[in-house]
This record gives structure tokens, C-alpha cells and sequence, in this order.
């Protein structure tokens, strides 16, 4: 019988290596999988190459990542966001690398690295320095920008209900980069509020097909980042 | 030229004069800042539907007390409701909208237009600055109408309507009116139209707060 | 008030117009739209260039738009299903255009077209006579050849129910080709079995957002095609 | 060569062989034809996800009396069901799961195989005959494994396994594994090998009827 389920965010981030490419998902704290984060810090992996919208807010989730010293770099659309401190002062120090990318061609070449198109056109950049030293074609009298697909080691995303298949659904909008991250990654960890039965998702209503999905664990009560921001907790 | 006593119009007067303009049935997306409050101002008799790019159709203000959901937020990562016949989706889905013309009309901050229409709200170019561009390149290139809500001139006084753009591009001939507060302003093949002027200010008086020549109404 | 809903099937396809291109949604008869096409030969636009998985069945629906000589040119992945008597004769004595593509390919290329990307690479039919006098490119040591994306006048598709803003939700795999096609339209018209109240339909679960949908009309008891084929019906 | 009396596997029996390979957990699609019945045949102790292009993962067999719904079909257009625990998609995400190399296993018909692992499938060449290839060209470039499921001789006898393709290819060196009703054979980088030979047939039977020189287990 096919059981994604696994025991513990330990084990489900043992296999993430030093220089492993690591999608996470969220926009802002929607989304974003605290738990799996934070464990992730504790198994040590370091000199990953980590992409995400933002590059996370006060000391804990993804900024604690960073601070720790576990990022090489952000790939990224807004690493600058309020409660944003971490990356800022790294980067300016020249500690972390950035390959900054516009949100859309952001998401579009995640879904293309899943989708197998190595690389497609789009208008998003052209005639702006982001779009400096890329290929320029010229498609029915408009100028578009080549973009490349994106793919990763791993996904670390969240959402509110799982089955043993690795069908998943969302809530609201923290389902943002997690359908497309899971399509591209290798292997794809997920944290959900609640498990459930098979057959219990309505199938017209999967948003993430277990096809995409390698892993599961539940975490019934997860953190929230801003939660912890404003109380001003420091991970580890 | 500080603005301790208000000249023109308020941030949410800017924002109210926007809306005006925003037909009945349209699909509109709001920037950060002044723009996101665009969403209070629908015009009675009109129905708007809002976007924003985190993956939300039918956006609406902001939730009453205990209502609160921090994984219902705008792009803005602030708080929002979701109106009756709301539809979520992923972040690819939410962009395919964007850049396949989809969106009638995006409402954007800016540190800068050129008054052939480039759009600079990015980045000031300066080189020990954190670079960071979220959305705004992909809703310049793929939104049907491109409007920018801004304050007339910089903290410091200098114009943000000039001749060319000094900062990088957003996205290059893409604005096509613009709210100050001191003026409705459109962007015409011949520069800059004043269309209409804020309660109590004149012609001159934005003229003189601008880069380049204005175009009387 | 928004509302998309509109009074009749002759309404719905008034205003296509001689050499449109319009996207039918459908995989055999799951999903198509038999009412709307069955308006569509009433109301006699002719020169039309249509994009459907297949080419219909027997002599009603796709296959007597087809028989009615309405269609110059059909893009389509497969045109001889079982049953498909119309357009194979009309091929092969030279009367209606082909254009061959691959199935996946002719998703995306819409999928594209509504998601404003021009153009894309696949290794779908890279070595083939399907990719004879296109670009191919070498990525990362893999050849795939540049598709282009596929843009339509009207897309008719077949919906569960819709409300009046053009939320959609499909029956199981009637939903195929029809919400990409709903993108890629610049008038798309929906036929729905149900018509519900802005509201009741769950905004997690809508497959095809409003935006992408135009005009809305509701036909409760849709025929199907596989009952008109085998009582040997010929339309109009 | 007509094979009135049964010599070696019938249809069935190759659909039962073919799912003896597939592991547990494996996610498969399966082409039109004989590999339509390899769903009926997973092995006591695993589970299989089938995969159908027009939109489901999940498939299960054919429906009992009155539990048809002719909009639950697979790619071959026959009625199907749906396992607790499917999912419904669209065919762009769909697709996305075949070209994206999501899919473990994809069994196929074969109009030729060559030693080469080249697939022709789809077309004879014939310039008169209707060309169709629905979404065999999308499944050959991006599944993991290719495997076949074919007679091992046309109606007319001839051999379908040969040294190279003759007919316009599907897609180019893709093919690892074939099961005919007379063996089961690998391809490797020294041509085909047989792995096993069904029932009551010899390597020297299944030798005649192929187009190349076959390689002993």
C-alpha cells in the first residue's frame, strides 16, 4: 500500500544535502512551512541555493536559515520585505548571493522546470537590467526575454490536508508557490494541519496531485511566523 | 517645498479619484501602498473584481475584527477578505492572468515616469542598495491599462514626472495616466496632459513640481 | 452588477464571425459542447479554423460543423476516432486542412497562448517528421524543438455549473482541454448543466476562474454525443 | 505465419505479464489497445497509480452496469473509474505530469520497434492515410521507462521488432522493454535480448519472426 506518511520533520529533511537546491514555499508567512524550516536548520545541511518570493522576516523560518549561515543563495523576486533584517545585512556584506527574479517569470520557470520546458519567451523584463545579457527574440513584432526553467532538489512546502497519496489541498492564499514548487522538485516534503483518508479529498478539488509529492508529515498546530516575530524569538 | 499643511489631494482621496475611473465589470490589481486602497472606493452602481497576484480573485478590504486569516493577505502580505464567488489558485495560474492580458487594469506606486511612459518603481539604481522587484515587471508588461497612484514629488522635494527616467525601468512606454496629489495626469504622444487639477491647485503650481513641460487640459 | 449569464445558445454565438479560430473543448464527447456547436451551424460562420483534441463523432456535434463545411482547417492532436467518418473523407479528398499535433504539445501551445507566452521548447517529437522545419535547440545537452503558443477569437466549452461572475467547475474528464482554452479565447462562451449563486460555489475549488470566461448560458439536460451517434442522428 | 491456433501469450496473458514488472507505488500510463488491460492485472501486495492524459490520476477499471458516467473515460475513450484517493485535472497539467517526467512507466503499442529502441507507432507514411498521434510523442519524450505491448508479427506476418524503423518514429532510442505474445524482450546496446519466452516457444520460432538477430537470455 502507498503511504507517503513519515514520522517526524527530522526525517523528513535527513536527506537534504550541503549544496542541495531547496524551493521553499510561501509568500510571506502564508504558506510558509515553519516546522520543516526549522528542522532543516537543526539537520545542519548548509551552501544551499534556496528559492522562495522573500527571504523571510525576523529571526525565525527562512530568515533563521540565512542567519544561520545555511544559504549560499536566494533566488528570489522581493528580499526585502518589513521585518526583512537578515538577508539585507548579509547581502550588503556581501555574505549571500541574490539572482533576483520577477515574481511572475519567477513562478512561470518553477512551473516549467516541473511542466519539462527547459526554457520559454516572455515579455516580463525586456528593456529592463533584468533582462541584460539575456537572449532578446523578436515574436510577431513584440520583444521577449528567454527565461529558463527552474528545477530543485527538494520542496519544503505546507498546506491544510493530506492523504496517504500525497494529495494535497490548500487554505486561502497560502497555497501561492507550493502546486508549482512540488512539480519541481525532485523530492517534495510536505507539512499539513491535517491528514485525512483516501477518498476523503474530493477529487475535482486536489489542488496538488500525489504524483508531486514524496513525503508527509503533520503538524496539526504550526508556528506562525509573524506570531513569532512579534514576540521576538530567535531559532534556533 | 514640504507639505506640513495638505495641498491637493489626501492619500485616500488619490486613491478615491483612481476608482472613479475603473469601469463597471473590470478586473483590476493594486500595488502596494497608496494603490491597495483603491479597494474601498468602488463608485456606487459599479462592481470591480479585484487581483492580487498572491493568488486571489475577488479581493476585498480588510477583515472586521476576529475575522483575521494569516494566510488570507494581499500582495502586500496585509490582511484581506475574499467577496462571495472568489476563486484561489497557485502563483503560476495567478501570473498566466497577468501576463496573458487577462487584467483590465493595474493600479501602481512610482518613483518615477517618463513622459513617454516608462515606469521606474523598482529600484533607484544605486549600486549598495537590496535590489527587489516582486510583481511590478510582470504587471507592466502584461496588464491591458497601466496607472500609477503617486505623491506629485519625493520626500525631498524632486519630481517624479520627468522627461526620462534617471532610475532603472520597470517596464518601458507603459503608463498611460497617472494620480498625483495634485493632479489627474495622462500620458499623450506629445508628453505629459493635465486632465484634471486637485481642489485649490493650479496649473503652475504643478507645472513647477514637474520634470518636463505639462500639456494644459 | 456583473452578470455573464446570457438568454440563448443563438445569442451565445452570434457574433462569431467567417474565419474565426475558435477552440471547442472536449476529448471525444466528454466535455463537448454539443448545443453550442449545433448554434454555431445555425448561425453559418463558415472559413473557420478550429482546435479540438479530435474531429467528432458520427454525424452530430464537431463532426457535422465539420460535414456542414464550416471548418477550412482543424488543429488537432487525433482526427480518426472511432466513429470519425466526416472529416477523413473530407481530408482525403483534399477539402479541409490538417494541422498534426502532438496532444501534449497542443495543450500547452494553448496553455501558452492564454498564459502570454509566445513561444516554448519541448522534446515532445524531436527526432520525428513532427518536427520537421522547426527550430531545435540544444538545452543542457537535450534537443527540443520551439513551439509556438496558440491564441484563439472563441473558445466554446462545456461546464458542471458556473456562476455569474464565470467561476467554473467541470464534470470529472469533461474538464480536459476547456480550462486552458478559457485562457487562451479572447471571447469564451460556456455552456453549464447548472447555474448557482455567486457564492456557492467554494473559491478553493473553482478550476476556471471568472476572468476567463465571457458569456454564460445554462443548459440543463446537454445532449450527448455517443446517444446521438448510435440513434444514427445527423444535425441540423 | 498466421497463427490461428494459439501459439504463445494471448492478449490477456501480455497485459499480465506487463504488470508483473511494475513495483508497487509505481505511477503508470498506459497507451490504447493491450495496455488498456494492464490495469485489471497489479500483482497480490502492490499498489499502482494509473494515469490517464485526459485528465486523471487514479484511474481504476471499467465501471459495473450502472455506474457508467460517459464524461469518466480514458485516453482510449472507454469508460473508466475513478479510485478513492484520484485526482481530475486539466490536460495542460496533465501533460505537465508526462513531459515533466512525473510518470514512472508508460506501456505502449508498437507498429515497429527497432533494435535501437526507436518507436513507430503512429503512422505508416502511407501519404493517404489520415495522420494521428494524439499524445504517444508527448509520453515516449517523457516518461522514465518506455515499454511496448504488441503482437509480435503484423496480420500479414511481417516482423515488427526489426533492425530500423521503416515507418516515421514516435520517438528516437526511447523503447527499454517489449512483451509479444511469443517472449519478453529487452533492448540493450547490443540489440534485442530475450529475457523469457511464453509458453511451449523456442528462441528459434521467435528468431523467424524477427526482422533482426536476437540475442539469448
Amino acid at each position: 500500500m502507498i503511504n507517503k506518511q513519515i514520522s517526524s520533520v527530522e526525517e523528513a529533511v535527513a536527506n537534504i544535502h550541503d549544496g542541495a537546491t531547496v524551493m521553499i514555499g510561501g509568500f510571506g508567512e502564508a504558506g510558509s512551512p515553519i516546522e520543516l524550516i526549522h528542522a532543516l536548520i537543526d539537520q545542519g545541511a548548509k551552501n544551499l541555493t534556496v528559492v522562495n518570493n522573500n527571504t523571510g522576516s525576523g529571526h525565525v523560518g527562512l530568515a533563521a536559515l540565512i542567519e544561520n549561515r545555511r544559504v549560499a543563495k536566494m533566488i528570489c523576486s522581493f528580499p526585502k520585505s518589513a521585518n526583512s533584517l537578515v538577508f539585507p545585512d548579509l547581502y550588503t556584506k556581501g555574505e549571500i548571493e541574490l539572482e533576483l527574479v520577477p515574481q511572475g517569470t519567477l513562478a512561470e520557470r518553477i512551473r516549467a522546470g516541473g511542466a519539462g520546458v527547459p526554457a520559454f519567451y516572455t515579455a516580463t523584463s525586456v528593456g529592463t537590467p533584468l533582462a541584460e545579457g539575456k537572449e532578446v527574440r523578436n515574436i510577431k513584432g513584440r520583444d521577449y526575454v528567454l527565461e529558463y526553467g527552474l528545477t530543485a532538489d527538494f520542496a519544503l512546502i505546507k498546506c491544510l490536508k493530506a492523504d496517504r497519496y500525497g494529495n494535497l489541498i490548500y487554505n486561502k492564499t497560502a497555497r501561492n508557490f507550493a502546486p508549482v514548487m512540488a512539480m519541481a522538485a525532485d523530492v517534495t516534503i510536505v507539512q499539513t494541519k491535517e491528514f485525512v483518508q483516501a477518498g476523503d479529498l474530493d477529487p475535482e478539488i486536489v489542488a496538488t496531485p500525489g504524483i508531486f509529492v514524496d513525503q508527509i508529515i503533520t503538524v496539526a498546530d504550526p508556528l506562525l511566523e509573524s506570531v513569532l516575530v512579534n514576540a521576538g524569538e530567535v531559532y534556533p | 517645498m514640504s507639505e506640513v499643511e495638505q495641498i491637493g489631494w489626501n492619500r485616500e482621496q488619490m486613491a478615491e479619484r483612481a476608482a472613479q475611473d475603473i469601469p463597471n465589470g473590470a478586473y483590476v490589481n493594486l500595488g502596494i501602498g497608496i494603490p491597495e486602497k483603491v479597494v474601498r472606493y468602488v463608485p456606487a452602481g459599479r462592481e470591480v473584481i479585484y487581483h492580487t497576484e498572491n493568488g486571489l480573485l475577488g479581493m476585498g478590504d480588510a477583515p472586521e475584527a476576529g475575522q483575521e486569516d494569516p494566510e488570507l493577505i494581499n500582495a502586500g502580505k496585509k490582511l484581506v477578505t475574499a467577496i462571495a464567488g472568489a476563486a484561489y489558485f497557485h502563483h503560476a495560474d495567478s501570473f498566466s492572468m497577468i501576463r496573458g492580458g487577462h487584467i483590465d487594469i493595474c493600479v501602481l506606486g512610482a518613483m518615477q515616469v517618463g513622459e513617454n511612459g516608462d515606469l521606474a518603481n523598482w529600484s533607484t539604481g544605486n549600486p549598495d542598495a537590496i535590489p527587489a522587484v516582486g510583481g511590478a515587471m510582470d504587471l507592466v508588461a502584461g496588464v491591458k491599462t497601466i496607472r500609477v497612484i503617486t505623491q506629485h514629488v519625493t520626500n525631498k522635494g524632486y519630481p517624479k514626472l520627468v522627461s526620462a527616467c534617471t532610475f532603472p525601468l520597470t517596464g518601458a512606454g507603459v503608463v498611460s495616466r497617472i494620480y498625483t496629489d495634485l493632479a489627474v495626469i495622462d500620458v499623450t504622444p506629445e508628453g505629459f496632459k493635465v486632465v484634471e487639477l486637485a481642489p485649490g491647485v493650479d496649473f503652475e503650481y504643478v507645472q513647477e513640481r514637474t520634470g518636463c513641460d505639462l500639456i494644459a487640459a
